[in-house]
């Protein structure tokens, strides 16, 4: 029992990071990003690049994570996705968008990164082990999982309490207004799709130390990013938070649970979603229709 | 009305387009002779595409090492070769599409598909143009009469399995086995011949039905259940080479100390980096590149592979036989360049040798006890170990 | 004079909040029945409620003495009561032409297959809308610009498109949601006439409206509702006099009776 | 219908291309492998079909590929454990298919926006783990070797020959897709500039407006999807037949992500944008393959740049659509 609740701290912990980088910019903009799953493979790799192949600390390789990918996100904001959405009709044009961006960042990952499984040696050594093996967590886990939830509060407390973040805020809460107030929405659009990829980078970073990274981990990665989201309500920070929680604790008790009846953990995870959606279709937290 | 010409135009659109590509098909259907291509189909994007780069690069590596010694002499004519690629991106739709392409360019000996759906999607195109293919994909009717046009080139877990369980059950004492494997079609079929293999060799199979996500980010919580089963030996059925080393540190993590292995080969580089030290011991099926039985064509095959792409990767042992077979069957008998039935005449007889391999080990084709016919390339069945960053030979069988 | 539409004891609770509580009043076929308060009195939940958009927490209302209430919209829109919107809800990609004719969904003979299939009785519903709408569009002034998209229209036109949706419908009862909000005097004074012509061609209607002149001029009685529950009803004269009305009017901070 | 006459030109213009002049075409050329790409753009060309009818009533629709598989598997279940006729199991599986569409869509279909967009990407996913788990579909081992679509006769008149008796199987596939393409979307076209067309278009502008002028959104909305789904179950048997197997990863995620990308790329605004979407999509990554590595960064950066160019579809072109009014 202890074992399923710490397997789905951490496994929340990692996952509660990742969806709050797509739902800032879904909340920022109303674009489901599909490519942010490429983005936290790519953190990955150049975390992988600077910290194994380059030797240095991996803090500086966490840095220069969140940096390529803040550069990325901030460039894809600019040159297009602000000239779709400016242009299009409807504005769901802008998942054909983040789809070709997604799959041109597969592209570029094979091409730069190569199609085998990376990973970094680890941060650091040795295990946790209570009352012989009742509850057993590797140290290198507990510490991505504390920098996760670090990463978090950092987060949540700069959304609080900066200019930018309540700038943004303002945006999300309300477009018009916001603009009414004078917040300037394209620059804050950028930043906060920006941040959003620099999260994404951030989880990637971190999570190569425990499970490395390979090329095919974009695509899966959003899609339980969107679940996440879905499970908390589209747009709102407290509910990614909370949907990734839930869905690590799912996990962590389903394939428990559910182990002895074979291979229906996720599909029970997956119906069970799709029940609760139909009785609060906003999910647990968020806006009416998102 | 405007929306008449809207139709109007855009059927004008689409003729055009239709026939300008049809055009392009016709200049581009007559290339030049003396080459002898040879068709991969796979994949070689997305998550799964390590097995199909693979593939391909050992079939450009080689093909581009036999080009530069003079090409392949097949009957009184010289050949080079060319290797045709298509990413199927593992949709068993585009690998029809593929084997389609490969039939168009007068292609009839193709390597792939990697998995199980693609291979049996392109049986009924294979059979039609005439295209023997070599897919590493292990379902039994692919090879069985009446199918025909398949070669499995590889070995079967149904067959490494077995051979094994039995060497860790003498050997090592193994009596309690553990299953894993991820939840799609290739692996979920690979533990259930696991299985029953193991059963058949009187093993207690003692958790035979948890699954992963390939998309899994944390193996601990897949495993606790496992664990608890105590088993000596945990095999990852059809383990891909990227979640290899991250099942192996989860198990170790959750303090399994019996042995681990899969019937599938790996990359030991791979290994290093994502299990480091605890990777030590993981048994699993290689190819011919372990020091102890490689020979001087096989360092320089990997020499020449780590030159062209610039690293080498290990699942490519056991892949860089399925053109050597094709060079050769067409060797033996010049007259299946073009002509399917020969080729098939051909491999009831055939025998070369191995030039990867030390010691007398031949090329020939196999099967006869899974297929009742001779469909299966005979490669030697490996059984390596991992140590310390490199693949240390347990022991060498043969399938028949 | 027999009640068209029966209000009886409706009661809407949000979480602690009473929003309606116990509001009861009839409407009388062919009049103009105004519902008005101060902001925050619960007009507008009032008006979801028997409109249907919103389930009451206990009471009813009765449509020529069947229940409406807590039914789906579409029904009790099926049935004549008819409900238009406050804000510039209308089909914005469609001409103003189309957004009436479609809104003629009402009176539709034939069965979704029949328009597939393009039946007799469904070219004949066809032409007998497209006839039906242009008159509506000229009823209310907006012959010229029937070919328009609706998303270029100005907030003027927008209301009078509002009430043509609903005047498309063939409605008994028109429910109107503050048809004069935001709007200057002379337009509130054209949109008078409209609700009048809308009340001449047969049509009985209710309108929840805060625009005291407005309501004083064109309703036959007024209800007045404060904090949720009914103070007075009576014709307008009545109203104005009514003490508890002036005292709540003059308790809000943000309205006066301006008269 | 009233056909005006250049619209008479078009379609037969058009109907001349596909069954007279792509065959012919191919026949001088030699290009025989483009009877399958065409064949399989044909289908998903009425799978995506499907998609922009959900998009149609305001729905982005990314679980296409659940009904595809599902219809795959009922016609294979039916062909090889019941001994059906092939031609039977089309409508069978499409039926089955809209039916399994109203049960889920009642309930879901209220959900809006991404909500509605990521509960059917879920979809897929569940079609594919309950082809892995039920014993029927023969979990992970699929359904393979299946027959080739027998003859079809009404009172012994052969309609459609025996397949298998048949010189041409591609040519033969190729017409049946074909076939069916043209009536799903002269079923579309019609669908779409009939009364029924303008109701899926007043549910996508504004439901609540749409309710209170008596439309019965919720039944209009799984009746779109129901017609979604059939179209993805029809085209999903027929692929069946040409690969003459089923597996659960036939229709992945990708393909119900591809679906609904064919109606952005053609134009969620034009009735025929799914059709010419699925042909750039899926023809334009076959072209490319000669590119080799470079393929899937060629083919992304021309999506990026068409979508730069043509955020509303490709049939916003001007060339398409003087006025520019999207319908």
């Amino acid at each position: 029992m202890e074992q399923i609740i710490a397997n789905g701290l951490y496994l929340g912990a990692q996952y509660a990071l990742i969806a709050l980088g797509l739902t800032l910019i879904f909340a920022l903009m109303n674009v489901l990003n599909f490519a942010h799953g490429q983005m936290y493979v790519i953190g990955g790799f150049v975390t992988y690049t600077v910290y194994a192949q380059l030797e240095l600390p991996f803090v500086v390789a966490l840095f220069a994570s969140a940096i390529t990918l803040a550069v990325v996100g901030a460039l894809i904001e600019k040159f297009l996705f602000r000239p779709v959405i400016k242009k299009s009709v409807r504005e769901e044009s802008t998942m054909l968008l983040a789809a070709g961006i997604a799959f041109f960042l597969d592209a570029v990952i094979l091409l730069v990164f190569g199609e085998k499984q990376r990973g970094v040696p680890k941060i650091v050594n040795g295990l946790f082990n209570y009352d012989n093996y009742t509850l057993v967590m590797p140290y290198d886990k507990i510490l991505v999982g504390f920098l996760a939830i670090l990463s978090i509060t950092t987060f949540i407390l700069y959304m609080q309490y900066s200019k930018t973040g309540r700038a943004m805020r303002a945006l999300a809460q309300d477009k018009i207004a916001a603009q009414l107030m004078g917040v300037n929405v394209e620059r804050y659009s950028m930043i906060g799709f920006a941040l959003g990829a620099m999260l994404a980078g951030v989880v990637g970073g971190l999570l190569v130390s425990i499970t490395g990274v390979n090329l095919g981990m974009g695509g899966p990665t959003s899609i339980k990013a969107f679940m996440m989201v879905m499970i908390g309500g589209a747009g709102v920070i407290s509910g990614a938070i909370a949907g990734g929680f839930i869905l690590g604790m799912m996990e962590s008790v389903g394939l428990t649970v559910l182990a002895a009846y074979g291979d229906i953990t996720y599909l029970a995870i997956f119906i069970s979603l799709m029940i609760f959606l139909a009785f609060r279709p906003q999910g647990l937290m968020g806006k009416p229709w998102g | 009305m405007n929306k008449r010409r809207i139709i109007l135009k855009t059927m004008a659109v689409t003729a055009l387009a239709t026939a300008s590509l049809v055009m392009a098909g016709i200049s581009g259907a007559h290339a030049a002779n003396a080459k002898l291509k040879i068709g991969f189909v796979g994949v070689t994007s997305g998550p799964a595409a390590s097995w199909g780069i693979s593939n391909a690069r050992s079939m450009q590596t080689r093909a581009a090492w036999i080009n530069e010694t003079g090409g392949v002499k097949i009957g009184d004519k010289t050949y080079d070769v060319e290797i045709v690629t298509f990413d199927d991106q593992k949709d068993p739709k585009r690998a029809i599409a593929g084997m389609e392409k490969m039939a168009q360019e007068g292609i009839h000996y193709v390597v792939g598909p990697n998995v199980d759906d693609g291979a049996a999607a392109v049986r009924p195109v294979a059979e039609q143009n005439d295209i023997i293919y070599f897919p590493y994909a292990f379902p039994k009717s692919l090879y069985q009469a009446p199918a025909s046009n398949a070669v499995l080139g590889m070995i079967a877990n149904y067959q490494s399995g077995p051979a094994i369980y039995k060497y860790l059950k003498e050997t090592k004492g193994v009596k309690k086995v553990a299953f894993v494997a991820a939840n799609e079609s290739d692996p979920l079929s690979q533990r259930e011949g696991g299985v029953a293999a193991a059963k058949a060799l009187g093993l207690d199979v003692v958790s035979d039905n948890i699954t992963y996500q390939v998309d899994t980010t944390d193996f601990s919580p897949v495993l606790t259940p496992v664990m608890r089963s105590q088993p000596d030996l945990l095999v990852l059925s059809g383990v891909a080479p990227a979640n290899a080393p991250q099942l192996i540190r989860a198990a170790r993590e959750l303090g399994y100390a019996g042995l681990i292995s899969t019937e599938t080969a790996q990359d030991a580089a791979v290994l290093k980096e994502g299990a480091g030290d605890m990777a030590n011991g993981f048994i699993s099926v290689g190819g011919a590149s372990t020091p102890k039985i490689a020979t001087d064509e096989m360092r320089e095959f990997v020499k020449r592979y780590t030159e062209m792409f610039g690293e080498y990767n290990d699942e490519s042992n056991t892949k860089v036989y399925a053109l050597e077979y094709i060079l050769e069957t067409l060797k033996a008998n010049p007259a299946s360049i073009t002509d399917v039935a020969k080729f098939k005449q051909t491999m009831d007889t055939f025998s070369a040798k191995n030039i990867f391999v030390k010691g007398d080990a031949k090329l020939k084709y196999v099967g006869m006890t899974s297929f009742g016919q001779k469909r299966q390339v005979s490669v030697p069945m490996v059984v390596t170990e991992y140590r310390n960053g490199n693949f240390e030979t347990l022991f060498v069988a043969e399938v028949d | 004079m027999s009640a068209l539409l029966e209000v009886k004891g409706l009661t809407k609770r949000f979480g602690g909040l009473t929003a309606v509580n116990d509001v009861s009043f009839d409407v009388h076929e062919k009049e103009i029945l105004s519902v008005i308060g101060p902001n925050g009195a619960g007009k507008s939940t009032l008006f979801k409620l028997i409109s249907s958009f919103l389930p009451s927490s206990s009471g009813e209302v009765l449509f020529k003495g069947q229940r409406i209430s807590n039914l789906a919209p579409h029904i009790v829109a099926r049935k004549g009561v008819v409900r238009t919107f406050q804000e510039t809800t209308i089909f914005k990609s469609m001409s103003v032409r189309d957004n009436v004719i479609i809104s003629h969904h009402l009176r539709s003979q034939a069965s979704l297959a029949g328009y597939f299939l393009g039946t007799k009785t469904a070219l004949a519903d066809e032409e007998e809308f497209g006839r039906s709408a242009d008159e509506i569009v000229e009823f209310l002034n907006l012959g010229e610009i029937r070919n328009e998209l609706a998303s270029n229209l100005p907030q003027g036109h927008l209301r009078a498109l509002g009430i043509a949706i609903g005047l498309a419908t063939n409605p008994s009862v028109l429910l109107m949601d503050e048809p004069f909000a935001g709007m200057n005097h002379d337009e509130t004074m054209r949109t008078v006439e409209l609700v009048r012509g809308v009340r001449d061609r047969g049509v009985t209607v209710l309108l929840v409206e805060h625009d005291m002149p407005a309501v004083m001029k064109i309703s036959d009685r007024i209800v007045v509702i404060n904090f949720g529950e009914k103070i007075a009803e009576g014709i307008p004269s009545e109203i104005q006099e009514n003490e508890k009305v002036i005292e709540a009017y003059l308790g809000s901070e943000d309205d006066e009776i301006g008269m | 219908m009233m056909l005006k006459r250049n619209q008479i030109i078009g379609v037969g213009f058009f109907l001349f291309v596909i069954f007279v002049a792509v065959p012919w075409l191919i026949h001088v050329s030699g290009r025989w492998d483009f009877y399958y790409t065409l064949t399989s753009v044909a289908l998903l060309s009425i799978a995506s079909g499907g998609v922009w009818l959900t998009f149609y009533i305001g729905r982005i629709n990314i679980g296409q590929g659940a009904f595809a598989l599902t219809g795959g598997y009922v016609a294979a279940i039916l062909v090889v454990k019941y001994d059906v006729s092939f031609w039977l199991t089309i409508p069978i599986a499409g039926l089955f298919c809209a039916a399994v569409a109203v049960i889920i869509g009642l309930p879901i279909l209220r959900l809006r926006g991404v909500y509605f967009a990521m509960i059917t990407l879920v979809l897929t996913e569940v079609a594919r783990l309950t082809a892995l788990a039920l014993p029927i579909t023969n979990g992970a081992k699929g359904i393979s070797s299946i027959p080739l679509p027998g003859e079809l006769s009404i009172l012994g008149l052969t309609l459609i020959p025996d397949f298998s008796t048949v010189a041409n199987v591609k040519l033969a596939f190729y017409y049946l897709a074909a076939v069916l393409m043209v009536l799903c979307f002269a079923g579309l076209y019609r669908l779409v500039n009939s009364r029924i067309g303008h109701l899926c278009r007043s549910l996508q502008q504004n439901e609540e407006l749409a309710s209170s002028i008596g439309v019965n959104t919720a039944y209009l909305r799984v009746i779109a999807f129901a017609i979604s789904s059939f179209l993805g179950g029809v085209s999903g048997a027929i692929f069946m037949a040409i690969s003459r197997s089923i597996y659960p990863a036939s229709f992945p995620v990708k393909d119900s992500v591809d679906f609904m990308l064919n109606c952005f790329l053609g134009g969620l605004g034009y009735v025929f944008g799914p059709m010419l979407g699925t042909f750039m999509i899926y023809f334009g990554w076959d072209v490319l393959f000669t590119t080799g590595k470079y393929q899937l960064l060629i083919y992304s950066a021309i999506l990026i740049l068409l979508i730069l160019t043509l955020p509303n579809g490709v049939l916003s072109l001007r060339i398409f659509n003087k006025r520019g009014t999207a319908k």
